[in-house]
């Protein structure tokens, strides 16, 4: 068991002939995922890395049975692949791409919630379920399999946390990037309710960051409905204000959004929070053996 | 991307809102011509900073036109300090001369893209003029917000809400409509992601009037926004951020002396978090990205290394995508030109993490090796202000 | 039991003060529909029918705490007065208005779909539960409490049915009017399910009519999820194609919408089928008999 | 409402989408001047009216220059008959002559607003030229149609879903995209019910362009589309329906002999069905509505009685907002000008009942009085074509 994906998952790749999409594709198949197509229109027809190309992602779907589909697609072209991919209805569409306009992703957005599709990102990571599935840009060889969650805004500051979990032996259950923007598809409520639900996962570690109030609705979330162990550590409490730091939903805007009042959310909430990302991995260790 | 008022009102002229008639003076010798143009008995020199808190702090100057002159030499070149600039202040390079207008009421609003309800949203307030934040605290109730769902996008009576919200008469009505419409069509148009008119003012003639207006436009969104994206101003920016962006850097000035180069934004706040949990503070946000140069990475090195003020310097690598070895060479590169005089801790780790450590070892630059974030912080707290 | 409204439902009305909507007002109010308010921007703070007017429905909602509203608002407007109502929040707002253009519908459509709120119309007679609340412009005298729900795509027809229940001494537990549009708010399907689920409601009479494929949806869904006995009569059996009949959704485009095949639809999914609508009562006495 | 194709091609023109040149001419005279304006060999000429499968019933010809003068004269004032028509044809009033193109590819586009989905709807086809229902029996995979959803609009990929399906060739993809907007955008900017271009061409020059185009618009939305609204070609709709909308009333012409009045369109229907029933036809869908008045009553009477071919009247009448008494106050009134000659069946109930069955034996007219619909049905086919 996983959330999301497992070794079953078929895949196929929105501009997996373009160079970002190629060499991670190449990555992801190394790693086992069971990349099945590309979509690249005008080449449908072609083969690229021994794999069918398609000029639409319905073709893509209908040819290969792929249920998730990963966007390596630039900027200007990403929230029209997106709504491709919803409308041809994949379950899971994870969008890499860093940079989309606010005003595209209100549009997508808007269509989402009226489809049955989950999108992860953009401008994030991707998701991994260790030596089963790795669906994006993430380090595959620091992972390993086990029975920790991971939900995170943030992708260096992930395989951080992963690698802490690695060192201590709990290992992964499923890693999921939600992306940096203001505006994502899954948040954490979506991710937390899916680990819940999990029987391999005991534990989760929450990665947030400054912006928005993602980490302040999971808390309510948490507190009623979360009934497995949380660590969470929140990244930018050194930021000041009115400074977008890195991502384009790390800014504090007014009194909002600070990483204070994320913390203190979390903590009456019963989550274990930590200021120290180094210390992620044993505190969960220490939580799994009370 | 932060306009300049008289940018925003150019913008909002273009798409029929009216503003006050004004004219930009960047030397003094401008001044005559101004007057000449401007009808009013009495006019308001405005500096063009990019900084909020401008009035308080002296950045707004009503005058009668006799006073014109002085008053714009005395602004001109001056040092403005306000709550956002710190203690050196913003140099005043161009102010905005504009008529004055007979103000019959003032109102404050805006528009924003609310992340929590992935749409746009209205803010208004009766308290025009006044700090949104402060009224949000003290007199919430002087303030509605209106969401502008997607899928419909604005309609009629959303500005009915507004309209019956400030209170206004309904000879009103129609031109409030027309102004909101606009308004909201600048927003789209433009790419923004915060428009504000603090006060936006009903004339004594019955006339709707951004009399100040804040415009800022979304970052990603500046490949398509060709005609704004030349409208910056990079004399208002950080001289240090302007060139690391040139390099393609993600660089942001802070106010400690521990300087920082990480890959990821969320490690690099991190790792600044890390910096202020030991005691001490960061210099800087750098996150060097995944599609880094070992080109890029010497420049960033060199950004650091030429702040005289620095008193020591943080690497933490996670390689991924990134390479270590490559962020050894960049510090190699980098080192031909500058010279390391503050304490250098690095924790590289990750793809071919080996390599990168024998290629410092080999060029023999005295680094404080760290296994963790941890002890890279500690370190770098530990050895602040030593000189090598 | 009734579905939707009964008699503590307390309602506002949209368009209060004009000729229609002050006509219907006083029969709402004379029936005994707890009518508690009005809403006619520009007006806020007047009396009409010793009702408190007021600008927006948010503001009508606050002072009156109705949750359901009722619209007579001109066509031109009438979209807007909708999405008006369903920004407030409102858990039901039935719509009369006839002829609002279809692409405002889409958009109306759009918005409804991601809100809680409830529509029933436009272009239809209203809700009504007998003897507890008359939501609509229904000749309220024709009603007799009892335990047959009806829906219906029509208005003097639905009368026609309740004439006939009210004559057999079945009665009606409530009556709604979806609309003759072709694109209106809840349909039978979504009024299926709630008689499905009133204890109060032993039966269901269904009229429909050409155009559309909102009968045989119902058909799909009546198959496997209705309990409970149908008695169906689909007007326009008679209707040439092409020719828009009274109602803008009254049309048989090219070979969908025919009376024959709803009826055949209803007819597979075990409904019992009539094409006399003089008949439609005497019908439910015997199913309910048998 | 229904446009003409001359209509339907200037509308899309005025949005840019390219359509053959072409002259309408109504006399025969105007021929001449036609020539000079048309600059290609060959044209064609297409007869004005509101009906389908025109091509099949010679409404269309293709002919040289030389013979435009004749062709012409052929078909102005001929009588089209296809099988919308019925055995008395549409008269031709006016032809569309336009140059004739050379035809590479032939394809089938239509927008429709899809009931069922809520949306906008593209349905395209390969097969260019055909009955559209004809391939959707017959050859459904040569059709694809593609959902605009409200909330994101016209997208990118929509566009590309139709010109992969439609195996364009690269070349031809940017034209079509600006070919899929320019569409939509009528579309929408019309309020339009259904556009069909069947056939879309793309000329051997490599242009898109919309060989013939049909129409029609929201009745519902005619009110704020003024400009099209008087495009309207009451000529060619049924005289009798044309009159009964100038009264405000809801009348539509069938084939039958039962003339009916009715209040509610449902309730209208379900009266024509119970006619159909009882085993005659009815010779009209009416239905006077709520709002009606004594006069519009009589106006709809007289309507019936002056068409001499109905061999009985069934008024049905259900009052709720409309009182039995104004209909026969209507009644009344009607047949101070006009002669009852034929059986009128009356079942009127609800609302002043009472009064509006007093009001007619009082005048002494001979109804025929029933209790319900069915009684009602039954009357009137038995005494169908009695003489009273």
């Amino acid at each position: 068991m996983s959330i999301l994906v497992d070794q079953n998952t078929r895949v196929i790749c929105q501009g997996l002939t373009g160079q970002q999409g190629s060499f991670h594709a190449q990555q992801m198949l190394a790693y086992g995922t069971q990349l099945v197509g590309g979509v690249t229109p005008g080449k449908g027809g072609k083969t690229h890395l021994s794999l069918p190309i398609f000029n639409t992602v319905q073709e893509a779907k209908q040819q290969t049975q792929a249920t998730v589909s990963i966007i390596y697609v630039p900027a200007p072209f990403a929230a029209d692949a997106i709504l491709e991919a919803i409308g041809a209805g994949m379950a899971l569409v994870v969008c890499i791409t860093e940079g989309i306009p606010a005003q595209d992703m209100i549009r997508v957005k808007a269509v989402l919630k009226q489809s049955s599709t989950r999108l992860i990102g953009p401008n994030c990571p991707g998701i991994i379920t260790p030596e089963a599935c790795k669906i994006g840009i993430m380090p595959g060889h620091i992972h390993l399999p086990g029975r920790v969650g991971v939900i995170s805004r943030s992708g260096t500051l992930t395989y951080e946390a992963v690698a802490q979990l690695t060192a201590t032996g709990l290992g992964q259950s499923t890693c999921v990037g939600i992306g940096g923007d203001a505006l994502i598809g899954m948040d954490f409520i979506d991710c937390l309710r899916l680990f819940n639900e999990d029987t391999q996962t005991d534990g989760v570690i929450m990665i947030g960051e400054i912006g928005g109030d993602l980490e302040e609705k999971a808390a309510e979330y948490i507190k009623d409905n979360f009934s497995k162990p949380i660590v969470a550590f929140i990244a930018g409490s050194s930021a000041p204000k009115g400074k977008r730091m890195g991502h384009a939903g790390a800014i504090i805007s007014g009194h909002s959004g600070t990483a204070a009042s994320k913390f203190e959310a979390l903590e009456k909430a019963g989550v274990c929070i930590e200021h120290n990302p180094t210390l992620l991995g044993e505190r969960m260790v220490s939580l799994l053996k009370g | 991307m932060n306009l300049h008022e008289y940018q925003a009102k150019e913008i909002l002229h273009q798409h029929g809102v009216f503003v006050p008639k004004g004219v930009l003076i960047e030397k003094e010798e401008e001044v005559k011509l101004t007057l000449e143009q401007l009808s009013s008995s009495r006019v308001v020199v405005k500096a063009q900073v990019h900084a909020g808190g401008r009035g308080k702090a002296g950045g707004v100057k009503l005058c009668e036109k006799a006073e014109l002159e002085q008053t714009v030499a005395n602004m001109l070149g001056s040092h403005l300090m306000t709550a956002q600039t710190g203690h050196t202040g913003k140099e005043v390079h161009k102010v905005w001369v504009e008529e004055a207008v007979n103000i019959a009421h003032e109102y404050y609003l805006s528009i924003l893209l609310d992340r929590s309800a992935h749409c746009l949203s209205f803010m208004l307030s009766t308290a025009g003029g006044m700090d949104i934040e402060e009224t949000a605290e003290h007199q919430p109730a002087q303030i509605v917000t209106v969401n502008i769902e997607p899928n419909a996008g604005l309609q009629a009576w959303h500005m009915r809400q507004m309209a019956f919200f400030l209170g206004l008469d309904k000879v009103h009505h129609r031109a409030f409509h027309v102004l909101i419409h606009q308004l909201y069509q600048t927003f789209i148009d433009t790419d923004a992601d915060m428009l504000e008119l603090n006060p936006l003012v009903l004339t004594q003639e019955g006339t709707f009037m951004a009399l100040d207006a804040k415009v800022s436009i979304d970052d990603n969104a500046l490949y398509r926004q060709k005609d704004i994206a030349v409208m910056a101003d990079l004399a208002e920016e950080n001289p240090i951020e302007v060139k690391a962006a040139a390099y393609g850097l993600n660089y942001i000035s802070l106010d400690g002396d521990i300087g920082c180069m990480v890959n990821g934004a969320g490690l690099a706040m991190a790792t600044m978090d890390m910096i202020h949990l030991k005691g001490s503070e960061p210099a800087n946000f750098l996150d060097v990205g995944g599609g880094v140069s070992e080109e890029t990475v010497a420049h960033g090195f060199r950004l650091l290394l030429e702040q005289a003020h620095l008193k020591a310097i943080l690497v933490n690598i996670f390689g991924g995508i990134v390479r270590c070895d490559l962020i050894s060479l960049g510090l190699i590169e980098a080192l031909k030109t500058h010279h390391l005089h503050i304490p250098l801790v690095m924790r590289l780790v990750g793809t071919h993490e080996e390599e990168g450590r024998a290629l410092i070892k080999q060029a023999g630059i005295p680094v404080l090796w760290a296994n963790d974030l941890d002890e890279a912080a500690s370190l770098a707290v530990a050895t602040y202000g030593e000189k090598i």
